[in-house]
């Protein structure tokens, strides 16, 4: 079982170095060829060729939190219902019913949300 | 030190990190993010009992974690939510300020 | 019913990505510079001096007249006139520029310079291949760069050079007609005179020996 | 109350959503869309104010492309503007130089040999045909169409351009109208090929529409987008499909019949909704209609020269007086106003340009709508820098 | 004590302190990110493979990205610039030491724990969906009853009516 | 339509004490217009639009106009008596014209399909007494026009909502489209420079580039 | 040692041609590991997988690239890429070199960090970006015997570490303090979060039927014909819908047309990556190609038999040639619609995945369990279809009819 | 005098160097990603040539970038206005070296047609280096081709060491141009005297 995390771990250090690599050859060119040449408007923010004005950092409209919301729920309900799934064939309809009865419950809420107009992203 | 322990150090260890956290943080969303660290190292406390506790063919452990997960999962939502309110009522989300502003 | 229509505006992508390789109609791409648009009759990019016969510099058709510098709408065309003259295609003593600019650089591609000048001698070239990096001298053509030939003329716009050229030919027959007239009356006058001389000389004996009159052999281009 | 009474224009405040207690639900985020952008048709800038992505202000912002046409008319000869009308709107020289070549003969009282207006009538239907081609090409595009919609209205383009090549020499600089007719004649060929291209574009807009008209996800980006009242239309001196997408019977080759446009038989599209998808329609029913034109103008035009013979090149100088002259255009009314002093330069030039003017009501449309809207809805004004900062 | 939970438990605990202290919020965030996938990859290690995915997937994938909105919501992610620690920041710390000072004896000395370790458990995905729908049925509908209170809860706390009276800007 | 005198007299009728002119126009199509004094311009305004035979709901083009001050030259035929015979002269009058800028409406009917009619304010002078009331707030269309003709020549148009510069830039100084602006001089480079373009030209390459011409030429 | 090479050598030869070439590199990696001592095997297995992944995916996205551009050239009407072959050569190979200076270009290229962005996050971004996207590969199966670790929960892990793709996304668009950037991260988190959803709703239902989440066991299931023809889940009526709903799906969490409203070029500049120059930049693009075809490898496992050939006379083709041979296919219509389709607007895009995909991935999740609980015989297929397409027609009509969009009319004035 | 070893070794680093400067300068001239940048009517002839007659995607070139930090070239195509050139020169100031720039059509050479207006830049080179310039007006599609082929040959012929290297490649140089900043009448500076150095005029 460890072994095949293994994997994981050499595709996870795999990527790092795929993406680092060239990143460090990049740099290296920079280095001996092509010298960096950092200025004033190089490194300014780019604003369609305006100089920048505003911050980009600001306070976020709460309609993004609402769909994490809702998205978190039903993420949380993938993880019963994939195991459930699994078992599926060997259930019996009593316990398809229970599930129907766990997912109505959480389209409720979506119902409720859609109804509310919540579902509208203005 | 068995692995039994070792995960319980851990698990530990991160409890007392998300509770400094939590209290010392002057933000509320890290205070939040402290209680979930706690949540998270009791579910580690749990895999660790079911793992190397005495009976590993009964699943509860791991259950109890999934619940937790969920629970926990709808705990952040809901904190989250309330910070979220508290600045939006008090343009702060400084538990201190809060704290001021509503005495 | 939802995605009909989506589904239908694929059809019609996909009808051209295959298309593309059967019919030219959904291939519609010219490779330049290996293939090249046919040019259009009237296509025109920059003015040119067309010049007849060979030389350049003699058979320059431009009189500095100066009118399509006055008329260039961005003024792109600067041309200095000669004090001296030197006959024009009709034989008529003419100045001619000494500099004749035009920048290019400005140059709108009007055909306004074209349509003034009187005497068919600034015409619009086809040439677009000129992009370069020398954008001060390169771009900035000189006299010797702008006189082309009238074949060349006749290559790049074949109708309009035939016009032109026939135009030119009236003024040119009329022109001459009008010299013939004048060297007629002239003739006759000198005829008239040399006359009286003839009568008076009559009978001096003739000893010039005779003018070989062997054609010049024909060009093998033309 | 007056139907007709003006809109009061916009009082432009921003006002953020508030929530109970008076707190702002979240910044507003003021971003400048352009001058560098890829979808604002040029140099146009506008500053958004966006209220999550809703648009709650939003200032068009000009002058990128101020490039003086005006000032330069006055200090040249009338001949010499000619040209530079086809640098207004990069789009329709052949109209451009129309309007300012009927300007210049009402002003002379020059007359135009009738197979110069017929040729005229034939340029300028092309013209619109490869506008509106273009357009609805763009708007698709704007709409985030990856380039094919456009790739097949510059196919479509790239025809018509070889036409006018053919007969005026540029592509897309034309200048081939003079005050008193066309500087050259069309030959028989030349309109043999004209009536093959505007039979073969039937196909094409039919193929065109299939491809994009019902889409769904078209429909959903322009229905109910951009609306404007006719009354505010008219107010605001909106001219072009713009107008008539709102619903107003207003086309000038109806109205002042200039051309010969009396002669043919042509309909005007008329939108009820004043949205973006009706502005969109509008433009392809009239190229429907400009086939009509060609069709009949193609049969019909007769033989004979294509200048006055009255009319002068060199060393034009009108009478003192002024005039006013417009063609419909298509982005909308083109007007030319023209003051004499009788010297070889106009006294004033003034140009008249649809987009500038269209524009004017371009925050109205916007406001509440998303920021795609907004790039969408612009794209439906159909502009062209060139004529807006001129 | 394999060498891999000691990185594993390293990298995680690092990355707790790191988000309890860093001044950025949305870099706290980050390092939040990286305990949670560190403690997923704590699970797998101890076998317990839908633990640790479902681990991935609820916080890694939900609940930090919930926890940025929340951040980008309240503050907009400058650091700070008043003092970030709460007054009695000191006495805090003091009592988490103390915390971690007695649960550590008491793991180190407890006798009640099992000294042997047994051969890993099977925890299939399988049989946790079995034990889901038959034993755990009741808790299951608590939840999807709890998860929907919580979605209509936590969407109500968070998106209070605007003011309908100042509701301009919507329509032109 | 009625002709622009009937308008006159039905405006003169309607808003008594205003002074309408109506200029006359030479050219063939012959376009007269009426110069309203600018402040009854806005009444005058409103009557062309909502009057029910007018209804000039379009206004397509505003156009601002510079007349600097200008002597102006005007042949008069005059009889005068030469030497007992009478003989007709002509003769030169010149008038000073009073500097001024001008706002120019044409006004169309969308309704009534007809137009147009010309209207031309008058601002006193060219230096400061530039303000004309603003025809925005009854013609939408004319925004931008005269925000453009602010920009470019100066006139302050009273009530506009919105007068900024709209073409040139904000720190812009002066109307570039006043005949006397003066633009800045930047022919450093122009291989074929002309007229004033040559003197400006000149400016930058002194007469010492004046040799390399070829003696005998004058440029 | 030698005995172990020679039983595999044996193990080999028992084998038909057909499946020897299947089995090929099978075989080989199975030859190299009994070469290397015991306690190296796992590290040298896992090696030799992954550099096989990171050779072929990174190899068909350059390829993938060209073809795309090429593709999209011919849809309008052009060549597109044709000139660039190999270099120093004048071979032109019709384009395909094209990727090549367009690598080095952006490996020379400067690279660009703005003053005022947060330069770690700036940084990490496109990095972080490629490890959920490449660790997703360890559990697709590629062909026969080929996958690189077979978990229990593998579909599991595929949601799990493809949900970890936004944080990468913001990291970028926050970091680069760019309000264009910023803008495309939110709606990159929006989105993605939207849509994973109804991805794995949708997947839900093969789960069902399979009864596992490891991804060998679904393609098993599929792997079986009837009169020649493949028992793909794609051939029933909630496989179909499902199909739909997955490939929707992953059109919007790959950020593809019309979906791509992240990088919404003629909205928002180029959205996440405004701020990114040089090989960063790329590396963006590299993520975004390779998470796509990841998804897409997922969404051939489930509903498209995975590495099964669709005609039993056609499994003589080796299974790694179905697998890639599916995916590009599917890559080439993710082209086909991008030179299609306009792109949606925010809200409507949210509408068709919270309005229309979810609730009929729930619908379609009720009909895989009636599908499973009806006797296999015609009247379910009738039933399953029925429900589902009348669902479908439902939820089209409101997502639509709502904003009472359709075709128009319009008047002419003479 | 230089010994045989070390001479060779000094060859082989050249041909070494050599190699390596052709597959930059390759990669550089096939992969040239223009600027999403259009000014005026040269713009719809450059967008006409990446449409389907002309098809500027034939050199790999049609990646039309609409961020400046992933492009480029820039195609300064069209009239380059006063109250334009700050932001064309920002512009350019924000992409990554190497970077080049193509003055299509008169207006971005001189001013072209409209060079005596009082807002019209006579030509973008007094701000920025140009490397190609197109004449015309608008070119034709078809020129900007050309111009392209007339970089591409710049760009293969490029040294990578050595003193007469590119811009981009020596430290010494700024990778900046200075912004005009708007004046009461004209930009201020009118012109940068670096990259502008006309010739002088000989009349
Ligand atoms: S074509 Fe026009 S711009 Fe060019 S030189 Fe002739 S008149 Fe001048
Ligand atoms: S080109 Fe023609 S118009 Fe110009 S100077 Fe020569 S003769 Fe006169
Ligand atoms: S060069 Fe000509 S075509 Fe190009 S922008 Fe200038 S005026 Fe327009």
């Amino acid at each position: 079982m460890q072994n095949s995390y293994l994997v994981l771990v050499l595709l996870a250090v795999a990527a790092v170095g795929f993406a680092a690599a060239p990143l460090a050859l990049a740099w290296l060119w920079a280095k001996f060829f092509s010298p960096q040449k950092p200025g004033k408007d190089k490194n300014a923010i780019y604003e369609c060729g305006l100089e920048g004005k505003g911050d980009a950092w600001i306070h976020f409209r709460s309609e993004y939190y609402l769909y994490g919301i809702i998205f978190l729920v039903f993420d949380v309900e993938t993880i019963f219902l994939l195991p459930f799934a699994v078992a599926f064939t060997g259930l019996s309809a009593g316990a398809f019913v229970a599930m129907i009865v766990f997912l109505l419950l959480l389209v409720e809420g979506l119902v409720w949300a859609w109804r509310k107009g919540f579902l509208t992203w203005k | 030190m068995t692995p039994l322990q070792g995960c319980l150090l851990v698990s530990a260890l991160l409890f007392a990190i998300g509770f400094a956290g939590a209290v010392t943080r002057r933000h509320a969303i890290l205070a939040l993010v402290g209680i979930e660290l706690m949540l998270n190292a009791a579910n580690l406390n749990f895999i660790a009992f079911w793992r190397y506790g005495a009976h590993p063919e009964a699943i509860t452990g791991v259950m109890f974690v999934i619940f937790s997960i969920a629970i926990a999962a709808a705990e952040a939502a809901v904190g989250l939510a309330l910070i979220i309110a508290i600045y939006r009522h008090y343009k702060t989300s400084n538990l201190d300020e809060v704290k001021e502003l509503k005495g | 019913m939802l995605g009909e229509q989506i589904i239908k505006g694929m059809a019609v992508t996909a009808k051209n990505f295959f298309g593309s390789y059967v019919s030219k109609e959904r291939l519609t791409t010219v490779q330049y510079p290996e293939e090249r648009l046919v040019p259009k009759e009237n296509t025109r990019q920059f003015p040119f001096l067309v010049y007849d016969g060979d030389d350049a510099e003699k058979g320059l058709r431009c009189v500095a007249c100066q009118i399509c510098e006055k008329e260039c709408p961005p003024q792109c065309i600067y041309i200095i006139k000669s004090k001296d003259k030197k006959p024009d295609y009709k034989g008529q003593a003419q100045v001619y520029p000494i500099t004749f600019d035009i920048d290019i650089s400005v140059c709108m591609s009007c055909s306004i310079c074209v349509e003034v000048c009187p005497f068919e001698s600034i015409k619009m070239d086809t040439e677009f291949e000129l992009s370069t990096d020398d954008r001060f001298e390169g771009l900035l053509l000189h006299k010797k760069d702008l006189a082309k030939s009238n074949s060349h003329y006749h290559k790049v716009h074949a109708q309009d050079a035939k016009d032109s050229d026939a135009a030119l030919a009236v003024e040119k027959a009329k022109a001459e007609a009008k010299a013939k007239a004048a060297a007629e009356a002239k003739a006759k006058a000198d005829a008239e005179a040399k006359a009286k001389a003839a009568a008076a000389a009559a009978a001096a004996p003739v000893g010039a020996p005779p003018v070989p009159t062997t054609p010049p052999p024909a060009s093998p281009n033309k | 109350m007056n139907a007709f009474a003006a809109q009061p224009p916009k009082n432009f405040e921003v006002k953020p959503k508030l929530d109970r207690s008076g707190t702002p639900i979240g910044d507003l985020l003021e971003i400048s869309m352009g001058p560098h952008h890829p979808s604002t048709h040029g140099v146009f800038r506008m500053d958004v104010v966006l209220d999550g992505e809703t648009v709650v202000k939003l200032k068009p912002v000009f002058g990128y492309l101020h490039r003086n046409h005006e000032k330069i008319g006055e200090n040249i000869s009338y001949l010499s503007s000619m040209p530079y009308t086809d640098r207004l709107d990069y789009f329709c020289s052949m109209t451009n130089n129309w309007a300012y070549a009927l300007t210049i003969e009402k002003l002379a009282g020059l007359a135009v040999p009738e197979r110069a207006e017929y040729i005229r009538v034939i340029m300028a239907e092309l013209t619109r045909l490869q506008s509106h081609t273009c357009l609805v090409g763009f708007f698709v595009q704007d709409m985030g169409a990856l380039g094919t919609p456009m790739m097949y209205a510059f196919r479509e383009r790239e025809k018509i351009l070889d036409l006018f090549e053919e007969v005026s020499g540029a592509r897309m600089m034309c200048n081939y109208m003079r005050f008193g007719g066309v500087r050259v004649d069309v030959s028989d060929d030349w309109i043999a090929r004209t009536k093959q291209l505007v039979a073969d574009y039937c196909k094409f807009l039919d193929e065109f529409e299939t491809f994009i008209a019902e889409n769904e996800i078209v429909l959903a980006r322009t229905q109910g987008v951009g609306v404007l009242s006719r009354e505010l239309a008219i107010s605001a001196s909106i001219t072009g499909p713009m107008l008539r997408a709102a619903g107003v019977n207003y086309d000038l080759r109806k109205v002042d019949k200039y051309g010969f446009y009396s002669r043919f038989n042509f309909k005007v599209p008329l939108g009820d909704h004043g949205d973006v998808y009706d502005r969109y329609m509008v433009r392809v029913l009239e190229m429907r209609e400009s086939i009509k034109i060609l069709d009949e103008a193609l049969r019909d035009i007769p033989a004979g020269p294509v200048m006055d013979p009255k009319a002068k090149l060199r060393g034009f100088r009108p009478k003192p007086g002024e005039v006013y002259g417009r063609v419909e255009a298509p982005k909308g009314e083109l007007g030319f106003y023209v003051i004499s002093d009788g010297s070889p330069n106009p006294y004033r030039y003034r140009i008249r340009p649809p987009s500038f003017v269209n524009l004017t009501i371009l925050e109205d449309m916007c406001l509440g709508h998303k920021v795609s809207d907004a790039i969408v809805i612009l794209g439906s004004v159909d502009i062209v820098l060139g004529e807006v900062d001129r | 004590m394999s060498l891999p939970f000691i990185i594993i438990a390293f990298v995680t605990l690092f990355a707790a302190a790191a988000a309890m202290s860093l001044r950025n919020l949305v870099h706290c965030a980050l390092a939040l990110t990286v305990t949670f996938a560190g403690l997923a990859a704590l699970y797998l290690n101890l076998d317990a493979q839908f633990v640790g995915f479902a681990q991935i997937l609820v916080y890694v994938g939900a609940v930090a990205i919930l926890i940025v909105f929340a951040i980008l919501l309240t503050r907009s992610g400058d650091s700070p610039n008043q003092a970030v620690l709460a007054p009695g920041w000191f006495y805090g710390i003091v009592i988490s030491a103390t915390i971690f000072t007695a649960l550590g004896w008491a793991v180190l000395n407890s006798g009640a724990l099992p000294k042997q370790i047994l051969a890993a458990p099977e925890a299939t995905v399988k049989s946790i969906g079995e034990a889901l729908m038959t034993k755990y049925v009741l808790p299951l509908e608590v939840i999807g009853l709890l998860l929907t209170a919580a979605m209509i809860g936590a969407v109500v706390i968070a998106l209070k009516e605007p003011a309908k009276t100042e509701d301009s800007g919507r329509k032109s | 339509m009625e002709t622009l005198e009937q308008i006159k007299v039905r405006l003169e009728q309607a808003l008594p004490q205003t002074r309408l002119d109506i200029l006359p126009n030479e050219c063939p199509a012959g376009e007269r217009s009426l110069i309203v004094e600018s402040s009854r311009a806005v009444d005058v305004a409103k009557f062309l639009r909502d009057d029910s035979q007018l209804r000039f709901d379009y206004c397509s083009n505003v156009t601002g106009i510079d007349w600097p001050e200008a002597k102006i030259k005007t042949k008069v035929k005059k009889k005068v008596v030469v030497e007992g015979v009478e003989k007709e002269v002509e003769e030169t009058i010149e008038t000073l014209r009073s500097g001024h800028l001008e706002v120019v409406y044409h006004l169309y009917s969308m309704e009534l399909k007809h137009g147009p009619v010309v209207l031309r304010l008058r601002t006193g002078n060219r230096a400061e007494q530039t303000h004309l009331p603003s025809l925005t707030p009854l013609w939408r269309g004319a925004e931008f026009q005269e925000r453009e003709i602010f920009d470019l020549y100066g006139v302050i148009f009273d009530g506009h909502p919105d007068l900024r510069r709209i073409l040139m830039w904000d720190e812009f100084e002066g109307h570039p489209m006043r005949r006397d602006y003066v633009a800045p001089d930047d022919f450093e480079y122009e291989p074929t420079p002309h007229d004033e373009v040559l003197d400006a030209a000149k400016k930058h390459y002194p007469v010492a580039a004046q040799p390399e011409v070829k003696p005998e030429v004058k440029a | 040692m030698s005995e172990q090479i020679h039983h595999a050598f044996e193990a080999f030869q028992r084998l038909t041609l057909v499946e020897k070439t299947d089995q090929l590199f099978v075989f080989l990696k199975h030859l190299i590991l009994v070469c290397i001592p015991e306690s190296l095997q796992p590290l040298v297995s896992g090696l030799l997988s992954v550099v096989l992944i990171m050779s072929v995916f990174p190899g068909i996205f350059a390829i993938i690239t060209v073809i795309e551009r090429k593709g999209l050239g011919r849809i309008q009407n052009r060549y597109g890429p044709n000139r660039v072959g190999i270099p120093f050569t004048k071979i032109r190979l019709c384009g395909f070199g094209q990727f090549i200076p367009d690598g080095i270009k952006s490996l020379t290229k400067e690279d660009i960090v703005p003053r005022d962005a947060d330069k770690i996050v700036h940084f990490l971004a496109p990095i972080v970006m490629l490890i959920p996207v490449l660790l997703a590969y360890a559990v697709l199966p590629f062909g026969k015997n080929m996958t690189v670790s077979d978990f229990d929960a593998g579909l599991l892990f595929f949601f799990a570490v493809g949900g970890a793709v936004e944080l990468s996304v913001f990291m970028a668009g926050w970091s680069s303090r760019n309000k264009y950037s910023m803008l495309g991260a939110m709606r990159a988190i929006a989105q993605m979060i939207s849509y994973e959803i109804p991805l794995i709703l949708s997947a839900v239902t093969v789960v069902m039927i399979v009864g596992s989440l490891k991804l060998t066991d679904i393609v098993a299931a599929q792997n079986y014909y009837t009169l020649g023809v493949a028992h793909w889940f794609v051939f029933t009526p909630w496989g179909l819908v499902g199909f739909i709903l997955f490939f929707i799906a992953s059109l919007a969490e790959s950020n593809r047309c019309p979906f791509d409203l992240p990088e919404a070029e003629s909205e928002i500049i180029a959205g996440y990556f405004t701020e990114y120059s040089g090989f960063k930049f790329a590396l963006f693009f590299l993520g975004e190609y390779l998470g796509m075809f990841a998804i897409i490898g997922l969404g051939i496992t489930l509903f498209l038999g995975g590495w099964t050939a669709p005609v039993s006379f056609l499994t003589f083709i080796p299974s790694y040639v179905w697998f890639l041979g599916k995916m590009i296919g599917i890559v080439f219509v993710f082209i086909w619609i991008r030179g299609t389709l306009p792109r949606l607007r925010m809200d409507q895009l949210m509408n068709l995945a919270w309005k229309f995909m979810l609730p009929l991935a729930l619908i379609n999740i009720l009909v895989a369990g009636i599908w499973h609980f009806m006797c296999p015989d015609w009247q379910r297929w009738l039933v399953c279809t029925a429900i589902i397409f009348g669902a479908y027609v439902v939820l089209g009509r409101g997502l639509m009819g709502n904003q009472k969009l359709g075709k128009r009319t319009y008047r002419f004035a003479e | 005098m230089i010994d045989e070893g070390l001479k060779s070794e000094l060859q082989k680093q050249g041909v070494y160097v050599t190699s390596m400067q052709e597959l930059y300068n390759w990669g550089r001239a096939n992969s040239v990603w223009p600027l999403t940048f259009g000014l005026a009517c040269c713009a719809i002839e450059m967008m006409a040539a990446s449409m389907a007659r002309f098809d500027l995607a034939r050199f790999g070139a049609e990646v039309f970038r609409p961020s400046p930090r992933q492009a480029d070239l820039m195609i300064v195509a069209g009239t380059v206005t006063k109250k334009m050139a700050p932001l064309v020169v920002r512009l350019y100031n924000q992409m990554p070296e190497p970077k080049y720039v193509i003055a299509m059509g008169a207006c971005a050479i001189s001013g072209g047609p409209f060079k005596q207006g009082y807002n019209v830049l006579k030509g973008i080179d007094r701000y920025l280096p140009v490397d190609v310039a197109i004449p015309g007006c608008p070119p034709r599609p078809e020129a900007l081709l050309h111009a392209i082929m007339t970089l591409q040959e710049k760009i293969l012929n490029q040294k990578l060491t050595g003193p007469d290297r590119p811009r981009h490649l020596n430290a010494d140089v700024e990778g900046e141009y200075p912004v005009p900043t708007y004046g009461p009448h004209d930009l201020q500076p009118s012109k940068n005297s670096e990259v502008w150095q006309p010739p002088p005029i000989q009349r």
